[in-house]
C-alpha cells in the first residue's frame, strides 16, 4: 500500500522533534511506512530492527510492538479464539483483547502477550498464534462455516453419542483447536524474585489524577509510591495533550515526574503493574525489570512482584474507552478511537489514511482534531446523537466535515483491514463510505476492577452511562477517571484532594500545595451499545462471543450475568472482559428488559492483569523450593560419601555406602550387624529438644503426657506418650529430668514444630497458673546415638576417667553430664532405640563434627561404624517400637500397645476422648509383627492383612504392613502392621494381598518385638 | 591413649565463601558478616518474676532489660528483646563457663535461662543496599522512622524464627542490621540472602565477635 | 493479611498459625470427682468438635510462631477478615493470671 | 427440546430462535412434599434423584443466587474415587460410576472426562501410603496403579524428575479419574430434574424454618414467603453452619476458603490431573485450554470467597518446582469458595436431631466428585428415612462416638485436613 513515504508532505506542521539525521534511522523511518515524519514520544536516532511472522521489520526506541507494526503498516495480527477471524489491533494498552502474539522462542517462548504493552528492543521475535499453516491462510477458519452451529453452549447439547467418543475423538479434537499461544517445553531459564515495599499512601497509575494524587501526598510528607504500568508517566496526557497551568501536558508531565523523583519520601515505579489488593493494606505489583531487553542481565531478574504494605491507597487507574457491538465490528483495522490517538499522538504511527469516526460522545470528536493534525483524512463522523457538539462545531464548519447521524451497520473489507464503512442513518438509509481505519468510541468505562476485589459492587451514573466504585476495600479511595471523573482539570483537582486526604489520614502535616489547573471539556454521551443489523457483530472478540449469542443465552434462561459469563465465556478470556463484560450485560439487560444496575456486573477477580507463574514463585524453585536444615555431622558425613534424603527440612544420611556394596540393603545390613555385634553411632540431632524449667515443670507434664512425670528421679529418663485433645496419639519422645525445675524433653522429628507451639498453648492458655518455661534447644545440641556390645567399651575410651560407666554407675534410663576428655561437657541419656546396650550423647552443635571425628577414634579398635537413618529403621522395627508409619493420627495408645502407660490418676490431654466407643472397641486395628513364611519373600508396606484364603473385599479387608525391612538377624524380611484384633492373633496364618504389585502370599502374624523380646542386652 | 581434640565448626562451614561475589564494579553493594564465637542465653522471667528479671539484668549489664522490641548495650553484653517478659543476651565469648556461672547466679530465682550459644548463628548485613536486599526475604518495614537503630524485631525468613536488631550506621554512613538464624537453618538462609544481594554485588566474610 | 501481634506490632499472617475459635473452653475434670463419665465424654466432645462457626465477629486463637511465640486471642470478622482487637493469652510471658484456667 | 445435533442443526435453520429455556422459572407453591435448601450441584442432584429414582416430584430447590452460584461453580472440577478409608471408598467410587453415565441419563453434555489423576510421591513413606490406599481402591474393585519414575516419565516427559530437593520417585494413578465442567453438571441436573417436575426457585433465600408445636420442622420462611414442606433437607455447604444455626443446631464444622487459579488459555500441554506431593499443587487443563491449578486452604475460617497472597506465592512454588517449564505461562484468575471443613474431613450425611430436617454437609474439598452419588444417597434418605447403605458411616453422631474418618489423621483441626 502506498502509505506514508517520507516524501509525501506530510507530518505534523509543527513537528514535536527534529527530523532524523543517522542513515540508519532514515533507512528505518523509509520502512516504516505508515510513520509520521516528526512527532511521537519515540527517539528516531534509535531505530531497532524485529520480526514477526518472519517478517523483518524496524521501528523506534519507545515504540511498542504494537504501535512498530501500525508504523509498518500491518493490520493482521491474529486470528480469533472460536471461529479463527482474522483480527488486528484494537487498543493500545493492557485491555487489549485481540493482538495477542508469541513472544521470543525456545524455553523462553511466552504466548499470548499483548503487543500493545510489549515494549520494542533490538532483534524482538513475535509469530502470531492459533492459526494453521498460516496468519493469512488459516486453514481452521472452516470454523466459520459451522459458525450457526457453533452458538453459545453447542457442545453441551452435543458430542453425547456414542459415549465413548467423548475422551477418543470429540474431546482430542476439541482440546486440539482451542488454546491459543503454545507455552515453552523447557523449564523457564530466567529468575525471578519477590520483595516488600512499604508506604503510608500507594497511587495506582501514574496519569494526571495519578501524578497529582502523589505530587499533593509527596509534598504533604507522607512515604509515598506510585506504580505505573506503562514505561513511562503521563497515561492519556502523552496521547491527548492538553494544556495544564499553561504549559503543555507533557512538559508538565515532565516537571511533575522531576519534582516527584526529587522528593526522599516519594517512590516512582514504572513497569510496574498493580494486580490484586489483600486484607490488611496488602497489595501486589509486578514489574517487569527486564522484558524490554531481549535477556535478562548477569544477576537479574526478568520480573519481580512487590507485595506493598499500605496504609491508604488511592486508585488513578484511568477508564477504559468500550467497543460498539455491530457487524464486521472485529475487522482489522476497526479500533478504539482513543487507541488512534495514541499510535497517531504518542507513537507517530498512523493507523489509516482515510479514517471513518463513529462515536456516541464528545470525547470521541477529539479524534478528529488528532488524524487532521497528523495529516490524515477523515472519511466520515458517525454520531447517532445527530449534531456536532458544541466544542467542535467550528472545526467541523472548517473542515466542511461529513457528519452523518446514525449508526454503522457493517464493515466491508478482508484480511488485510478495512475497505468501506456502511452507515444506516437514523431515516434507515444506508451509504458505504471508503475509509481504511474505522475509530470507534462506545464512551468510557471507569476502570473499577481494584475497588471491586473485595466483592465490593459498583454503582452506576447515569449521567456518564458507566459503573463507577462503590464501596472500596477498607483504606482505598479512587479519583479521576477511574471515579467517573472525565475532565481533564477534574482529574487534577480529584487527584489532588485524594491524595491530599489520604496523606493526611496517615498523619503528614505539611503542605500539600495547590492542585494544577486545566479546563473541563465536556463528556456528554447518549447510549449506545448496538447496532442491530445482519451478520456477526461481537460483544467479546478474543473468545468471539457475538450479540445473538447474548440474546440466545436469555431465551434459554442464562439471564444472570454470572449464568451469561458461564453459559457464553463472554469475558472469561486473557483480558477479563475489560472491553466486553459492560456491553455484554447492557445487551442481556435489554434482552430482559431490567436496566443496566439490575442486570448487575459478575464478580471482579484478581489479578488486573495476568501474571507469570514463575514471578509468583519468585526465588523459591529448585533447591531453593523450601529453606533446608542441616545436622551438625552434615559435613562431616558428606565427606565419608553418606546418601542424604530430605526428609521434610532436613537433609539426613541414609546409609554410608562402601567400595563393592551392591545396593542399599547390602550397606544398611553391615551397618545393622556392625551395631549388633560391635558398636555404631547416628546423628540424631533432628529430634525435637526442648527446655521445661520452671517450680510447676513435672506438674505440667504430667498433664500433656498420659503418664506421669513429676514422679521421675533426677537423674533419669522416660519414654513419654501424648495425645491429641481427640484422644488419638500426637507424638511420643524421652524426656529426662536434669534438676528438679528442669527436664530436657525430646519429640520426633517431624512433630518438633507443632509439638512446641502445643506446649506453648497449654503454658499461655490452659493453664497459665503454672509456673513454666519453655524453649527449643533442638538446634543447641548436637545429639548422637550409640549403640552396641561395645557401646560402653567406646565411651570408656571418650568420657574422662573419672565418671563411672558401669552398669551400675550408669544404669539403664539414666542420665546426667559428663565431661569428656579433651575439656569438653557432655549429657548422657542411657536410652535404646535399637535394644541393644545405648546411649544418646549431646554436645553443644559446635562439636557435631568433631564428636563424629572422635567417635571414629574412640571406637577405631571395635569396628565402630556410622550409621544412618535406614539402619535405626531396621532396628527400630526388630524391636517392634513404633514410628510415623504406625503414629498415624488415627492410632490410640492401645493401638501401639501403650495402653497400660495411661494414668488412671490424673487427667492429662486427650484422655477422656480417648474412651470413647469407637476408640476403645476390641475389633480395633492394632499394632503386630508380621512374617511371610517363605523366608525369601520380601514384604512390603502398604500390602493388605486378610484372613487366610479369603476373597478380597471390603469385609475381609483386616489391616495392612504399616513398615518392613530385611532383618539381618532373622536373615529375613519382617514388618510391623495394623490388624483388626492382632494381639488375640500371634501365630495366626493370614494372607498378604497386595494387587498393585501382584503379589499374594501367606504369613505369620507375630509379637512384634522380633528381637531380644526380654530386653535383656539392652539393659546389660 | 590418644588425646581427643574438640575443633569448633561454624554453620556456615561450607555455605561463607569469602570475598565478593555477583554483580562486578566499583562498589559493594552488600557486605555480610558472620560474627562467630558468642556467648548467647535466653532469659525468661519465672512465672510473675518480671520485675526480679529486670532487677536482676540491671545488676548485671547496668542497663534497663528491653520491655518492648529493642537491643540494648550495656556492660559486655547487649540484650535483645525476644518476647513478652524475656530477652536474649549476647556477648562475646571470653571465659565461657564463668559468663554463664555469672548470669546464673544473678537470674537465680528470677528468670529461667537456656544457653542458646550453639543454637543461633549471627549474621550481619550492611553496606548501601543491605536494606534492598533484605526487603527481598523479609517483611519488615525497614524505612528509618519504622526501625531506627536500637529496634529489633522477632521475625520469619523462608517461614524460620529470626532476631533482627538494627545496630549503630557503618562508618560508610549506611546502617547495619543483625540477623540471629538458628544454626541448622543457617546454610539454607545464608544462600537466600546471598541470593537476594548479589544483584548488588557482594563482599562475605566471617569474623570474631568484639 | 496482617495482624497487630500486641508485642511485636503489625506482622504478616505468614509469620501466625491459626488454632480457631477461642470461645470452647477445655472443662475443668477432676479424676474421681464422681462426674458421670457420659457427662464428662460430653462435655468434651462438646469443647473438641461443636463449633458456632459464625459469620462476622469470631474470637480465635493464633499463635505467634514466627515471632514472640505468643498465643493471641483476635476478634476477626470471618466474612470481611477485618480484625477488631488482638490480645494476649491470659499466661504470656511471665504473666500471673487472676483466675486460673482459661 | 432433546438436546443432540440433529436438533442442534434443525435449530440452526431458524437462526436459534426455538431454543425456549433450559428450565423453568416458576413461582413458589404454598407446599411441598420436600424442599432442598440450596441450588447446588448437589441440591439439584438430589431434587433430581427424588424425582426419578423414588418418584416424589413435589419438590422444590431453593436458591438464595443463582443456581451453581456456590461451591459447584468455584471448584477445580476433577473427578477421582481414590480413597482408603472405608466409608469414603465405596461412596466415591459409586459416585464416580454415576459420572460414568450421566451425560445419557441427563441429556447434557458434562463433559466428563476420564483423562485420569496421578498422585505423585517423593519419599518412601509417601509410596507406602499410597500403596496401601491403592490396594484399598483395588480390594473395592477400583482402579489404581502404582507407577515408578520410569513409567511415569513416558505418559507425563515433561516433569521435574530431578529436582534437588524432592525429586519425583513414582506415582499412584488412577484411570478413570479426571474432571467435568461444573457448570454443565448444575445445568444438567437443573434441567433433568425440571423435566421431572421439580421445581427450581432461584433468588429464594430461606430466612428460617417453620416448626409445629413438638419443634418438628414444617416449613421454612424465605425472602419469597412462607412455603410448608413435608420434610427440609439443607445441601448448603460452605454455609451449613448459618442455615442450621437458624434450627438452633451447632455442627462439627468450620469454614474456610480454598482458593483456585486458571491460567491464560495455551494449546494442550497436560493430559490428565497431577498432584505434586512435596508441595501443596494439583493441575489439570481445561477444554478451553486454561491451566487449572490449585493448593491448600487459606488456612483460617472465611466466609468470604476470596484468598489471600501467601496461598497463591505457596501454589506457585509448588507449580514451579514440579513443572518448571509453566514459568511464563500467566495466571488469569484467582478466586475462593467457602469449604464446609467437617472435623474428620469426611462429610455428614444424616437425619439431624431435629424431626424433619435433614443434613448433607461437611464436605470439605471433595464436594464435586461427590455430586452424583452424593444426590442418591441424600434423596435415599430423605425418601426412605434411613440413610443409603453407601452412606452408612457418614453419621453425625461418629464424632460422639469416636468413628471418625480421618484420611489425613489430622484430628478435629479443621484447617489441616
Amino acid at each position: 500500500m502506498s502509505g506514508y513515504s517520507g516524501s509525501e508532505p506530510l507530518g505534523r506542521t509543527a513537528a514535536l522533534e527534529g527530523t532524523p539525521t543517522s542513515a540508519r534511522s532514515q533507512a528505518a523511518s523509509a520502512s516504516q511506512s505508515h510513520r509520521l515524519r516528526s512527532g511521537g514520544l519515540i527517539d528516531r536516532q534509535q531505530p531497532l530492527q524485529f520480526s514477526f511472522d518472519g517478517k523483518v521489520m524496524s521501528g523506534f526506541a519507545g515504540d511498542t510492538l504494537a504501535s512498530a507494526l501500525v508504523a509498518n503498516g500491518v493490520k493482521l495480527v491474529a486470528r480469533s479464539f472460536k471461529y479463527h477471524r482474522p483480527r488486528g489491533i484494537i487498543t493500545a494498552g493492557s485491555e487489549e483483547p485481540s493482538a495477542l502474539v508469541e513472544m521470543r522462542s525456545g524455553a523462553r517462548k511466552e504466548p499470548n502477550t499483548r503487543a500493545t504493552t510489549q515494549e520494542l528492543y533490538d532483534g524482538l521475535v513475535a509469530q502470531s498464534q492459533n492459526r494453521w499453516p498460516s496468519l493469512r491462510r488459516d486453514f481452521m477458519s472452516i470454523n466459520q462455516l459451522a459458525a450457526p452451529i457453533f452458538v453459545a453452549g453447542f457442545y453441551y447439547k452435543t458430542f453425547m453419542w456414542p459415549a465413548k467418543f467423548w475422551e477418543k475423538v470429540y474431546e482430542p479434537l476439541i482440546r486440539r483447536a482451542a488454546g491459543l499461544g503454545k507455552s515453552a517445553e523447557l523449564p523457564d531459564p530466567d529468575h525471578y524474585d519477590k520483595a516488600w515495599a512499604h508506604c503510608d499512601v500507594l497511587v495506582i497509575g501514574g496519569g494526571a489524577a495519578g501524578l497529582s494524587a502523589a505530587l499533593a501526598a509527596g509534598r504533604a510528607g507522607s512515604r509515598v509510591i506510585l506504580v505505573e504500568e506503562d514505561s513511562r508517566l503521563g497515561g492519556r496526557l502523552l496521547s491527548d495533550g492538553g494544556e495544564i497551568d499553561g504549559m503543555h501536558a507533557e512538559e508538565w508531565v515532565r516537571r511533575t515526574t522531576d519534582e516527584l523523583t526529587a522528593l526522599p519520601n516519594v517512590r516512582v515505579m514504572v513497569r510496574t503493574a498493580l494486580f490484586g489488593v489483600y486484607d490488611g493494606g496488602v497489595y501486589a505489583a509486578l514489574e517487569r525489570v527486564n522484558d524490554h531487553v531481549p535477556v535478562p542481565g548477569p544477576h537479574q531478574v526478568r520480573q519481580r512482584v512487590w507485595r506493598i504494605v499500605a496504609k491508604r491507597s488511592v486508585v488513578t487507574a484511568g477508564a477504559i474507552e468500550r467497543p460498539i457491538v455491530f457487524p464486521g465490528n472485529d475487522r482489522p483495522g476497526v479500533m478504539m478511537a482513543s487507541a488512534v490517538r495514541t499510535y497517531v499522538h504518542r507513537f507517530a504511527a498512523m493507523p489509516g489514511r482515510k479514517v471513518a469516526l463513529f462515536t456516541n460522545n464528545d470525547d470521541g470528536w477529539r479524534t478528529v482534531e488528532a488524524i487532521q493534525q497528523a495529516g490524515g483524512d477523515i472519511a466520515a463522523v458517525i454520531d447517532p446523537r445527530g449534531k456536532v457538539p458544541a466544542e467542535y462545531q467550528a472545526l467541523a464548519e472548517l473542515s466542511d466535515l461529513r457528519v452523518l447521524s446514525g449508526g454503522v451497520s457493517d464493515v466491508k473489507g478482508g484480511v488485510d483491514g478495512v475497505r468501506g464503512v456502511v452507515v444506516t442513518d437514523n431515516n434507515g438509509r444506508t451509504q458505504q463510505i471508503d475509509a481504511d481505519c474505522l475509530a470507534v468510541s462506545g464512551g468510557w468505562n471507569p476502570n473499577v476492577g481494584l475497588s471491586c476485589f473485595h466483592r465490593g459492587r459498583p454503582v452506576w451514573r447515569d449521567d456518564i452511562a458507566a459503573f463507577v466504585p462503590g464501596d472500596s476495600p477498607k483504606g482505598m479511595t479512587t479519583a479521576g477517571a477511574a471515579n467517573g471523573e472525565f475532565s481533564l482539570g477534574a482529574c487534577l483537582r480529584d487527584g489532588h484532594a485524594a491524595g491530599a486526604a489520604a496523606a493526611a489520614e496517615c498523619g503528614a502535616s505539611g503542605n500539600a500545595g495547590e492542585a494544577s489547573e486545566a479546563g473541563d471539556e465536556v463528556y456528554a454521551i447518549s447510549p449506545l451499545w448496538q447496532v442491530k443489523a445482519k451478520g456477526k457483530a461481537f460483544v467479546d472478540f478474543q473468545h468471539d462471543v457475538t450479540a445473538s449469542d447474548v440474546t440466545l443465552a436469555q431465551r434459554e434462561g442464562f439471564e444472570s450475568v454470572e449464568h451469561l459469563k458461564r453459559y457464553t465465556t463472554l469475558g472469561m478470556a486473557t483480558d477479563q472482559g475489560k472491553t466486553s463484560n459492560i456491553t455484554g450485560l447492557a445487551i442481556m439487560a435489554e434482552a430482559t428488559g431490567r436496566t443496566i444496575p439490575q442486570t448487575g456486573t459478575t464478580i471482579y477477580r484478581p489479578p488486573y492483569a495476568p501474571v507469570a507463574i514463575g514471578a509468583l514463585a519468585g526465588h523459591h524453585r529448585d533447591e531453593n523450593f523450601h529453606a533446608w536444615r542441616l545436622t551438625p555431622s552434615h559435613h562431616w558425613a558428606a565427606a565419608r560419601g553418606a546418601v542424604f534424603v530430605d526428609t521434610g527440612l532436613w537433609k539426613r544420611a541414609q546409609w554410608y555406602p562402601q567400595p563393592g556394596e551392591k545396593d542399599w540393603i547390602e550397606s544398611v545390613t553391615r551397618e545393622v550387624l556392625a551395631v549388633r555385634n560391635g558398636v555404631g553411632f547416628c546423628d540424631v540431632s533432628t529430634l525435637g529438644k526442648v527446655d521445661v524449667r520452671g517450680a510447676d515443670a513435672g506438674t505440667f507434664l504430667d498433664r500433656v503426657y498420659i503418664n506421669a512425670f513429676s514422679s521421675l528421679a533426677v537423674g533419669k529418663a522416660r519414654y513419654g506418650l501424648m495425645l491429641r485433645e481427640d484422644g488419638i496419639v500426637m507424638d511420643d519422645g524421652t524426656t529426662s529430668r536434669i534438676a528438679e525445675d528442669h527436664y530436657f524433653l525430646t519429640t520426633t522429628t517431624a512433630k518438633a514444630g507443632p509439638v512446641m507451639a502445643h506446649l506453648e498453648f497449654c503454658r499461655q492458655v490452659l493453664w497459665p497458673e503454672l509456673d513454666v518455661q519453655l524453649s527449643s534447644a533442638s538446634d543447641q545440641w548436637a545429639q548422637f546415638s550409640i549403640a552396641g556390645p561395645n557401646t560402653r567399651k567406646l565411651l570408656q575410651e571418650l568420657v574422662d576417667p573419672s565418671e563411672d560407666m558401669s552398669n551400675e554407675g550408669f544404669p539403664f534410663m539414666g542420665a546426667r553430664e559428663v565431661k569428656l576428655r579433651g575439656g569438653v561437657t557432655a549429657r548422657l541419656f542411657r536410652i535404646s532405640f535399637s535394644g541393644e546396650i545405648a546411649f544418646e550423647i549431646s554436645v553443644p552443635a559446635r562439636y557435631g563434627a568433631a564428636m563424629a571425628q572422635n567417635l571414629m577414634i574412640a571406637g577405631r579398635d571395635l569396628g565402630v561404624t556410622p550409621y544412618g537413618t535406614e539402619a535405626l529403621g531396621v532396628m527400630r522395627i526388630e524391636k517392634g517400637h513404633v514410628a510415623g508409619p504406625e503414629l498415624n493420627g488415627t492410632t490410640t495408645a492401645d493401638d501401639l500397645g501403650l495402653g497400660k502407660m495411661m494414668s488412671k490418676k490424673k487427667d492429662f490431654i486427650g484422655r477422656v476422648m480417648a474412651g470413647r466407643e469407637a476408640l476403645t472397641a476390641p475389633d480395633r486395628q492394632v499394632v503386630v509383627g508380621i512374617k511371610p513364611l517363605d523366608q525369601k519373600r520380601r514384604l512390603r508396606s502398604g500390602a493388605h492383612v486378610l484372613p487366610k484364603g479369603a476373597i478380597p473385599g471390603p469385609e475381609t479387608d483386616q489391616g495392612y504392613v504399616t513398615s518392613v525391612c530385611y532383618s539381618p538377624m532373622l536373615e529375613q524380611w519382617i514388618g510391623l502392621g495394623l490388624v483388626e484384633r492382632g494381639r488375640e492373633r500371634f501365630g495366626e496364618i493370614v494372607r498378604i494381598h497386595d494387587p498393585l504389585r501382584n503379589e499374594d502370599y501367606e504369613a505369620e502374624i507375630c509379637n512384634p518385638v522380633f528381637y531380644d523380646p526380654e530386653g535383656a542386652r539392652q539393659r546389660g | 591413649m590418644v588425646d581427643y581434640l574438640w575443633n569448633t565448626q561454624s554453620p556456615l562451614q561450607k555455605a561463607l565463601v569469602p570475598g565478593r561475589h555477583g554483580a562486578a564494579g566499583a562498589h559493594v553493594g552488600v557486605t555480610l558478616n558472620e560474627v562467630r564465637d558468642i556467648v548467647l542465653v535466653q532469659v525468661m522471667a519465672r512465672r510473675g518474676k518480671a520485675a526480679e528479671a529486670a532487677k536482676a539484668a540491671k545488676k548485671l549489664f547496668g542497663i534497663e532489660a528491653p520491655a518492648t522490641p529493642k537491643a540494648v548495650t550495656g556492660k559486655a553484653a547487649t540484650l535483645i528483646w525476644s518476647g513478652p517478659d524475656q530477652f536474649t543476651v549476647i556477648a562475646p565469648r571470653a571465659d565461657e563457663a564463668s559468663q554463664l556461672a555469672a548470669m546464673a547466679q544473678v537470674f537465680a530465682g528470677s528468670a529461667s535461662l537456656s544457653d542458646q550459644s550453639d543454637g543461633r548463628c549471627l549474621i550481619r548485613v550492611s553496606g548501601p543496599r543491605g536494606r534492598d536486599a533484605i526487603a527481598k526475604f523479609s517483611s519488615l518495614d525497614l524505612h528509618d522512622l519504622a526501625f531506627p537503630v536500637g529496634a529489633a524485631a522477632n521475625t520469619s525468613v523462608d517461614h524460620t524464627a529470626v532476631n533482627l536488631w538494627r545496630e549503630a550506621n557503618g562508618a560508610d554512613g549506611h546502617p547495619v542490621y543483625n540477623m540471629l538464624v538458628f544454626t541448622s537453618f543457617a546454610d539454607s538462609l545464608w544462600h537466600t540472602i546471598v541470593d537476594a544481594s548479589l544483584e548488588y554485588g557482594v563482599e562475605a566474610a566471617s569474623a570474631r565477635a568484639a | 493479611m496482617r495482624i497487630a501481634c500486641p508485642f511485636c506490632g503489625e506482622r504478616e499472617n505468614g509469620e501466625f498459625t491459626y488454632l480457631g475459635d477461642a470461645s470452647p473452653k477445655r472443662p475443668n475434670f477432676a479424676v474421681d470427682s464422681g462426674e458421670s463419665p457420659e457427662g464428662v465424654e460430653d462435655a468434651f466432645y462438646d469443647y473438641v468438635y461443636l463449633r458456632d462457626n459464625v459469620a462476622g465477629y469470631m474470637r480465635e486463637y493464633w499463635y505467634h510462631g514466627g515471632g514472640c511465640r505468643s498465643w493471641l486471642i483476635a476478634e476477626r470478622n470471618t466474612v470481611t477478615h477485618v480484625f477488631r482487637s488482638v490480645t494476649a493469652a491470659p499466661g504470656v510471658g511471665a504473666a500471673k493470671p487472676v483466675q486460673a484456667g482459661e | 427440546m432433546k438436546y443432540s445435533i440433529f436438533s442442534l442443526a434443525k435449530a440452526a435453520l431458524s437462526g436459534h430462535k426455538g431454543w425456549t429455556r433450559a428450565w423453568r422459572d416458576p413461582a413458589p407453591k404454598s407446599h411441598y412434599d420436600v424442599i432442598i435448601i440450596g441450588g447446588g450441584g448437589h441440591g439439584l442432584a438430589t431434587a433430581y434423584f427424588l424425582a426419578n429414582e423414588f418418584g416424589i416430584r413435589n419438590v422444590a430447590v431453593l436458591e438464595k443466587g443463582w443456581i451453581g452460584s456456590g461451591n459447584a461453580g468455584r471448584n477445580t472440577t476433577i473427578i477421582r474415587s481414590n480413597y482408603g478409608l472405608p466409608g469414603n471408598t465405596g461412596f466415591y467410587e459409586m459416585s464416580m460410576k454415576l459420572w460414568e453415565r450421566m451425560e445419557q441419563d441427563l441429556n447434557y453434555n458434562a463433559m466428563v472426562s476420564q483423562r485420569g489423576i496421578i498422585n505423585l510421591y517423593h519419599s518412601d513413606a509417601q509410596r507406602d501410603a499410597f500403596a496401601r490406599r491403592g490396594n484399598t481402591m483395588r480390594i473395592n474393585g477400583i482402579d489404581a496403579e502404582l507407577l515408578d519414575a520410569v513409567q511415569i516419565r513416558k505418559e507425563l516427559p515433561f516433569l521435574n524428575y530431578d529436582s534437588p530437593r524432592f525429586p519425583i520417585m513414582g506415582g499412584l494413578m488412577q484411570r478413570r479419574g479426571g474432571t467435568a465442567r461444573h457448570d454443565a453438571v448444575v445445568w444438567g441436573y437443573a434441567r433433568a430434574a425440571d423435566q421431572r417436575g421439580v421445581d427450581i426457585i432461584q433468588n429464594c433465600e430461606v430466612t428460617g424454618f417453620v416448626r409445629d408445636h413438638n419443634g418438628k420442622i414444617t416449613g421454612v420462611e424465605t425472602s419469597r414467603g412462607k412455603i410448608s414442606a413435608g420434610k427440609v433437607g439443607m445441601a448448603v455447604a460452605g454455609n451449613t453452619s448459618r442455615v442450621a444455626a437458624m434450627a438452633g443446631m451447632k455442627l462439627p464444622i468450620e469454614s474456610h476458603v480454598l482458593q483456585a487459579f486458571v491460567s491464560e488459555a495455551i494449546k494442550p500441554l497436560i493430559p490428565g490431573v497431577i498432584t505434586f506431593g512435596a508441595g501443596h499443587f494439583y493441575i489439570s487443563q481445561s477444554d478451553k485450554g486454561g491451566l487449572v491449578f490449585g493448593g491448600d486452604l487459606d488456612g483460617y475460617n472465611s466466609y468470604a470467597q476470596r484468598g489471600n497472597m501467601p496461598v497463591i506465592e505457596d501454589v506457585c512454588e509448588g507449580g514451579m518446582a514440579v513443572m518448571p517449564m509453566i514459568g511464563r505461562v500467566r495466571m488469569l484468575r484467582q478466586w475462593g469458595g467457602i469449604m464446609d471443613m467437617s472435623m474428620d474431613g469426611t462429610p455428614i450425611i444424616d437425619k439431624t436431631p431435629i424431626d424433619g430436617l435433614y443434613l448433607n454437609a461437611g464436605w470439605c474439598y471433595g464436594g464435586f466428585k461427590a455430586t452424583p452419588a452424593s444426590g442418591l444417597v441424600f434423596a435415599h434418605l430423605l425418601a426412605r428415612d434411613e440413610p443409603h447403605p453407601e452412606a452408612a458411616r457418614f453419621r453425625l453422631d461418629r464424632f460422639r462416638r469416636g468413628a471418625m474418618i480421618d484420611e489425613k489423621g489430622q484430628g478435629a483441626q479443621p484447617n489441616l485436613h
